[in-house]
């Protein structure tokens, strides 16, 4: 029986999608029959209790969680929020609930050794709910009590050599998307670099030392399955300099009809007949593209590399064979002064390991953020406080027309007194002798 | 309930401490076809919804089951992964960054009953554990934050109006009918946890009420003048008020000048904003983060405020329905929903979807909103 | 003789293009002639001063002219700018030199009795330079002395049924295009609406009551030949809201080849044969024309009135018949905050004498900025710093998706607390009851 | 020289006094076939480039004859005007919305005496007084300021460069070969009294120096605080300081964030910056003002700084030259120089145009200026 009634949330059981109330249903039942015989390290009715808190919220239209207070691990400044409930005495499983931030394997693949390993650490030392992930790419164990966290630390570094991710003014678990593991249109390898950085950049990541969080986001290509360019402060997004490479047989298969165009993401409906005019050279934003004869024509040097002709024919259409990445910098969300997406610093760069050139332009962008940034102001808010230049000086990047989508259309040049003939030390004396008051 | 030790000593933290070990390596979990064929792949191509196979130089093929899922999840249902994983993929899954579950196989036959497997699994209540869909030029699962589940700032909960919204949406995860994929995302507040700054449709918590003061707390609890600066539009000032017959330091708010953004009650526990009426959900359209044939965009705001009306939202899940369907039968192959609106222009958007324009939709946040505006005599009657 | 030597500007007097620097000599040596025996009221050398003076500047590289004093006619708070020069000893006859603004009429068409009375009356009391015409439309007497002032605008008022325009913080000088005079594409009468705006609000251009400056110009379509949207602070831009009008003779004329397409505004060059898809069709920016069989159909609810297709073929298309115009507010140079377009205002409004219902826009408008804006400050300032849901307040106009090109992006709305159900007053020992601290 | 009255009496200003009649009405300066024909014009055409026709419903036609010109203008050219109007139009002339004259004739055979005159009568110099051109899809006139001739702010002269600039876009003035009509502008300061925000190619004065402080008379010529509220960026402070012994007031001003417009010489006569090597020009291009397909565009800064080179302006002329050239050779037709630039990328436009691109094309002014930076990875190499 449940500790406390839910008709409000029980109306979410019904319905295809599947049902979080259900699952916690079935894990509160889970842990009051406790088949394992597990000694709980945190209440047994946790999830009773949570989803007490919840239905308490649909009911009042308002959260019951109070603002963290300040937990953690020794030795790091983040990977733990702290959590209390507003309610605890009707809700004592979950007077205390906070969470730990397990730092995600790259692409999120998983052994189910590993997984269940986890399982068995949670349930015994915490609430046994997740979220499989969190936003920022963690594995989220949600909900424990104070006394657990050093204990699953150690449990989680000793046994299953795995710590914990990012939180606070600090580096935040870099993610990537599944890339060269999986997916063609790769330009370099996400999860190497992902890895590298995480592990180069440990000790960012667990000791805050940046004026606010900065995030890390590794696109294979500009398809941006992980969304970099909306949501990092720094996205390494791949790209090629050289040609598409073109299968022109296949290309005809497409026009065919043999093969369905964008691997067939809109077979539940009938859109006619591939039309290769019509829905990819009609469509290039660039216009470089064109029949000769039987054969397709790229103009590379005016493609933009958007990935469209690519993506409606992976089978004709490849990227090209000389990678890198681009960098764009400065996304985030709205607060404070409204959202940014990445802007873009750097071009091009090749990305092979031991990855310096990309580390060099990582510690620069960093030093001169902890030398200028102001507490709590992200790096693209710095940006747009202290000028794009500001930045470009910053890191040794020469301006370049790729840094802009259009030049300025405001002439107030910030000249400074090096760059104007004769200074600007003047004497008024000497120009009334010209001009008269 | 006794203690149980990991080993740790409370007494000597640093005895055999393990740190700055960083994440386990990608490549130990990768499937033998993977880890066989990583970076050799030549193409992909779609079977049905939910699942597609990638075709690698080597010859071999990976064929990848798609699952959506509630991402609050507990470990019994981690464990009911395992227990699938083992029996068709040798022991390897992976979720995706919008968390959906992949089950890969590496060969054709093992498809169908790993699908079979997986659409036979309900939960008590009668809803699917492992629906198969989420590809293409469909919808997949929402991105979604915390909600009532476990923030201190939320306007709305997540986990509600997900499952809500998903409920009305099912048919669009199952099937690969619209022009392009369609991206749905959920913040509980305006910190947005998430990319619903840019996603096709996005649903997000919205305060209403300026703070309430907790005067008589408000020094005890908070740095006062970290609460002032947190303010973007710089309504709170420092004042002196009187409880309880004692002058005490606190903050004054002038409530004309807040725009709801909770920044202060980030810094300041003591200045609480959420309220039953005040709360409610602002809709988003037309964002997107490809930069597939436009540049990313950001989302705009075409439904100012909804009722937070738990449990199903209602008109929330309406008004998105709505907007799927005129989107999807309007628009032309392979036409994000922003490039559409751009298209046909926001008056046609409005109106096509039906949705009233107010006068809260126009920009009035700082000098961009300018190019917000109307700067040219062409629109459409 | 010259009187000042004039190298650089000599170098003016070759190459093709009419000479400013021939013609301001020809006028020097002209007034040295003196044929008519004018008692020329200012300095008979002024001429020959400016053009000294400029000489002096182009080897400066600087100008020789000082702020301007305050001078004017009696009653009148603009019409004139003083001007005096920084070394009135080495260019005594341009010593003063003080401009008038002449209101120009309509269109700017002339009678050669009226522009040569001008001329007799400049000749006499002036410099005998003009600049035809300033900026904002006015003819501009260029160079007197403060006691010719009044005198001037006794013989304009007198004799010329004349009127100067405006200056400083007025209703500055009101332009249009030639409009329907000669015209086709004219979609209300520019000239009428500019003269009964004009006369109708003398007091405002006369009398500064205004934070600032404020423009008015008319354009008869959206092609926008008086750049009424770039550079007035309420433009009114003809439309029409009904069909484009089809001559489909015409338009196979066009496809044979038989008009020029543009009106042969491209005949300097073989651009190859007409094609309609390519030059009208495909170039439509709403997509919203198509062939059928050889008729040409415009989707004239998608229309934007962009002009387009009407620029290109005159002869076969015109504008619809219901016919009004659009106002948009705001335009002004980059001075302080930065360059502004007008902004869409009234999407569509009848324009029929006595043009009552524009008045009513106008004034409220007017209202508005005089009650909320700062000394200095333009309209499209204004706008910017209140926002544009003020203006409509103000107006009462109601919101539409017109007023926008796209909506917010940021959620920043300042909602008021009468939409706030249960306003904003609440009680936080209340709220403590159901939220612990 | 004697004082010749014109009737006014200073003691008795109001005597008489006629005010707030306005301009003339345009219907009595119209010729008789736009008198008649008013509102009912049907169509126009080119004959050639200068020349062309309008055919009204009663099928009328008037023929007109656009001619340049410099507008800071002589009363002896004017008169000039006059003669020819009256010797072929009947007494009727118009001036353009640029500056261009304007002859109109009701019939054709009118038109080629007309053009022979027009083109026959050249200033001393040896430049024409009225040279035939300006129309369709080529280059007019250059709408501009005052500069050296009268105003007191500019960074440039007006008439000098437009001259110079014009001697070098002749062939453009007498022919039709762009893609679309190119217009050219001229500024001599940022307050722009003119349309060079939104050109095709704009010719901007601009300082380069912060101001001068005339302390010794600063209070005395200007109101301190007007001069300091008058600085957009807050670059003025009041300040006491010594002048030949004595504390006076002034004020001082940080360099570092002055961005040079002049503003504060505008309300502070003691704050002149003008400065030979300082002021010079800013070449700006893609503006555009119709609503012709794309809506009115901005004027794009390409060129940060050029410095004033009397008489000729060489490198002025020249950049505009070849943007000019390149946009005639490269753009499609109908395409405005700033569509063209936007089509390409503005990446290219700076290849082909062989211009550099430096740190000042950057914008940095305030929160708009993120707009203007790429927010994509869609760029070409
Ligand atoms: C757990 C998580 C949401 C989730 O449900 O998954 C989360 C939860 C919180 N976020 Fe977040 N953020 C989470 C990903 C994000 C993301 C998405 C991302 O990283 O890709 C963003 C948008 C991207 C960005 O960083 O701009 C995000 C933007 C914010 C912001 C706004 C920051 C800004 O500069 O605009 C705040 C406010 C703040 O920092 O004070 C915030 C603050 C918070 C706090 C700490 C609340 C607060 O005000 O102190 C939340 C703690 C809730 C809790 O109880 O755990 N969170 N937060 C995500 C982290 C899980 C993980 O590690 O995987
Ligand atoms: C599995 C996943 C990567 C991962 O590391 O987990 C992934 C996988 C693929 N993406 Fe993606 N994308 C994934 C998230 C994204 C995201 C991120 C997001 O939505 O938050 C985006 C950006 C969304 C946006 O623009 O708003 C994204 C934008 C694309 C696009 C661009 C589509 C467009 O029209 O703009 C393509 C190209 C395509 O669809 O042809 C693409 C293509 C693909 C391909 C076809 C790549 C390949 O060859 O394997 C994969 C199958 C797509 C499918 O879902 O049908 N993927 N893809 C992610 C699946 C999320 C899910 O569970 O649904
Ligand atoms: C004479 C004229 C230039 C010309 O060569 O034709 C002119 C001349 C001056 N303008 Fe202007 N403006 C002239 C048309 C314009 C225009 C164009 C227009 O009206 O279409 C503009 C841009 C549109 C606009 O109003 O935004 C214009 C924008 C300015 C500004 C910037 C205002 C702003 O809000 O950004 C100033 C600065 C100021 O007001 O202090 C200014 C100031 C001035 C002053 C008064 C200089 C000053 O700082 O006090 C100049 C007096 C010069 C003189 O000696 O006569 N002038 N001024 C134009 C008026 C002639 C006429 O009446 O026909
Ligand atoms: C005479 C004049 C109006 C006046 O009241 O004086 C005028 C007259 C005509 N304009 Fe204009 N426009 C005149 C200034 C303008 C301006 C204002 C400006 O340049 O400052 C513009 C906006 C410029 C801009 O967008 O930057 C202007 C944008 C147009 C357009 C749009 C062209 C485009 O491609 O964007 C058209 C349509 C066309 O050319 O087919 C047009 C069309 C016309 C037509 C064909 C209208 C007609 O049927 O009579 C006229 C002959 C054009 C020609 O010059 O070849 N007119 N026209 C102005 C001549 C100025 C001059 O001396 O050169
Ligand atoms: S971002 Fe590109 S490389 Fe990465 S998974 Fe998506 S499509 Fe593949
Ligand atoms: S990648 Fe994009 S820009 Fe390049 S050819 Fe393909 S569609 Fe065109
Ligand atoms: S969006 Fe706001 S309420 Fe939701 S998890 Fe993030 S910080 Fe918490
Ligand atoms: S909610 Fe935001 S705007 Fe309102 S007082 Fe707090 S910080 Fe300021
Ligand atoms: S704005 Fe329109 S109506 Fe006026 S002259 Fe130009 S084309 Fe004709
Ligand atoms: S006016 Fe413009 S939008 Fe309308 S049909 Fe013609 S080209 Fe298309
Ligand atoms: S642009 Fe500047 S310098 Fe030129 S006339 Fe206008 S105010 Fe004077
Ligand atoms: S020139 Fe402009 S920015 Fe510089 S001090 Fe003067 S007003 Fe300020």
């Amino acid at each position: 029986m449940a500790k406390h009634k839910t008709p409000m949330l029980d109306q979410l059981e019904s319905g295809p999608w599947p049902s979080f109330v259900s699952d916690l249903k079935a894990l509160a039942d889970e842990r009051t029959k406790n088949p394992k015989k597990l000694d709980f390290q945190v209440p047994v009715d946790v999830v009773d209790d949570l989803l007490g808190l919840l239905e308490l919220s649909f009911k009042d239209g308002a959260t019951h969680w109070k603002h963290g207070g300040i937990v953690g691990v020794f030795g790091y400044g983040g990977g733990v929020i702290g959590r209390y409930c507003d309610q605890p005495e009707m809700f004592p499983g979950v007077a205390h609930f906070h969470t730990m931030r397990v730092n995600q394997p790259g692409g999120k693949f998983y052994t189910t050794e590993y997984l269940r390993n986890l399982c068995d650490l949670w349930d015994l030392r915490g609430s046994g709910m997740t979220n499989m992930h969190g936003s920022t790419g963690d594995i989220i164990f949600l909900g424990t009590r104070t006394d657990q966290l050093e204990e699953i630390f150690f449990e989680l570094t000793h046994k299953f050599n795995q710590d914990l991710g990012g939180s606070g003014s600090n580096l935040r678990t870099p993610s990537d998307c599944i890339g060269a593991a999986r997916c063609e249109y790769a330009c370099y390898d996400t999860q190497d670099l992902c890895f590298t950085m995480t592990n180069d950049y440990q000790d960012e990541l667990h000791r805050p030392a940046f004026p606010y969080k900065f995030k890390f986001k590794f696109d294979g290509c500009p398809n941006c399955c992980v969304a970099s360019i909306a949501r990092s402060d720094m996205s390494f997004i791949g790209t090629w300099r050289d040609d598409i490479r073109i299968d022109q047989e296949a290309v005809q298969s497409y026009i065919g009809g043999e093969i369905p165009p964008n691997a067939g993401a809109h077979m539940s409906r009938d859109w006619g007949k591939f039309d290769i005019q019509k829905e990819v050279i009609g469509l290039c934003p660039t216009e470089c593209m064109r029949m000769e004869g039987k054969k397709l024509k790229i103009d590379n040097k005016e493609c933009n590399r958007c990935m469209h002709c690519i993506n409606v024919m992976p089978r004709a259409l490849r990227i090209g064979k000389d990678r890198g990445l681009s960098i764009l910098v400065g996304a985030k969300a709205p607060i404070l002064d409204g959202a940014q997406m990445g802007s873009l610093l750097v071009p091009f760069v090749k990305a092979e390991a031991p990855y310096e050139e990309i580390k060099e332009v990582i510690e620069k962008v960093w030093d001169w953020w902890m030398e200028e940034g102001k507490n709590r102001e992200r790096l693209g808010e710095l940006i747009k406080r202290q000028g794009f230049q500001k930045l470009l000086e910053a890191t040794g990047i020469a301006p370049d027309a790729r840094h802009v989508k259009e030049p300025r259309s405001n002439p107030y040049i910030f000249w400074k007194e090096e760059e104007v003939e004769g200074g600007w030390t003047r004497d008024v004396n000497e120009f009334r002798k010209h001009h008269l008051r | 309930m006794a203690f149980i030790s990991s080993g740790y000593d409370p007494k000597e933290p640093m005895k055999n401490r393990i740190t700055d070990i960083g994440p386990r390596k990608y490549d130990e979990f990768y499937p033998p076809v993977i880890a066989k064929n990583k970076g050799t792949w030549l193409y992909h191509q779609y079977l049905k919804p939910g699942v597609y196979y990638h075709v690698a130089e080597s010859g071999d093929k990976v064929f990848t089951v798609r699952v959506g899922g509630a991402r609050l999840m507990s470990t019994l249902l981690i464990q009911e992964i395992c227990e699938i994983a083992d029996k068709h993929c040798g022991g390897y899954v992976r979720w995706t960054t919008r968390n959906n579950i992949e089950f890969m196989v590496d060969s054709e036959k093992k498809v169908e009953p790993l699908i079979k497997d997986l659409e036979s699994r309900k939960f008590k209540g009668g809803s699917f554990k492992f629906p198969v869909g989420g590809t293409g030029a469909g919808i997949t699962n929402i991105v979604h934050t915390q909600g009532w589940a476990h923030c201190h700032t939320p306007a709305t909960d997540a986990s509600g109006p997900v499952k809500a919204t998903m409920d009305v949406l099912f048919e669009d995860f199952k099937s690969m009918r619209l022009p392009a994929h369609l991206r749905v995302s959920l913040a509980c507040c305006l910190n947005m946890c998430g990319a619903v700054h840019c996603s096709d449709i996005a649903i997000l918590g919205y305060h209403r009420k300026p703070p309430m003061l907790d005067h008589e707390y408000l020094d005890k609890m908070c740095e006062i003048p970290l609460a002032i600066a947190a303010c973007p539009t710089a309504a709170i000032k420092p004042a002196k008020v009187e409880v309880g017959g004692q002058k005490i330091n606190s903050v004054a708010v002038n409530n004309d000048r807040c725009m709801f953004c909770g920044n202060c009650y980030t810094m300041c526990p003591a200045m609480p904003l959420a309220d039953k009426e005040g709360d409610g959900i602002v809709i988003m359209a037309g964002g997107k983060v490809s930069n597939r044939r436009s540049a990313p965009k950001f989302s705009k705001v075409v439904v100012a405020f909804l009722p937070n009306e738990a449990p199903r939202w209602p008109q929330t899940t309406a008004v998105i329905k709505k907007m799927v369907d005129v989107y999807a039968n309007d628009a032309r192959k392979y036409e994000r929903l922003g490039e559409w609106a751009e298209r046909i222009g926001w008056e046609r958007f409005f109106e096509k979807c039906e949705l009233p324009f107010t006068h809260h939709l126009i920009d009035d946040f700082r000098d961009p909103a300018y190019y917000t505006w109307r700067q040219t005599t062409q629109f459409k009657f």
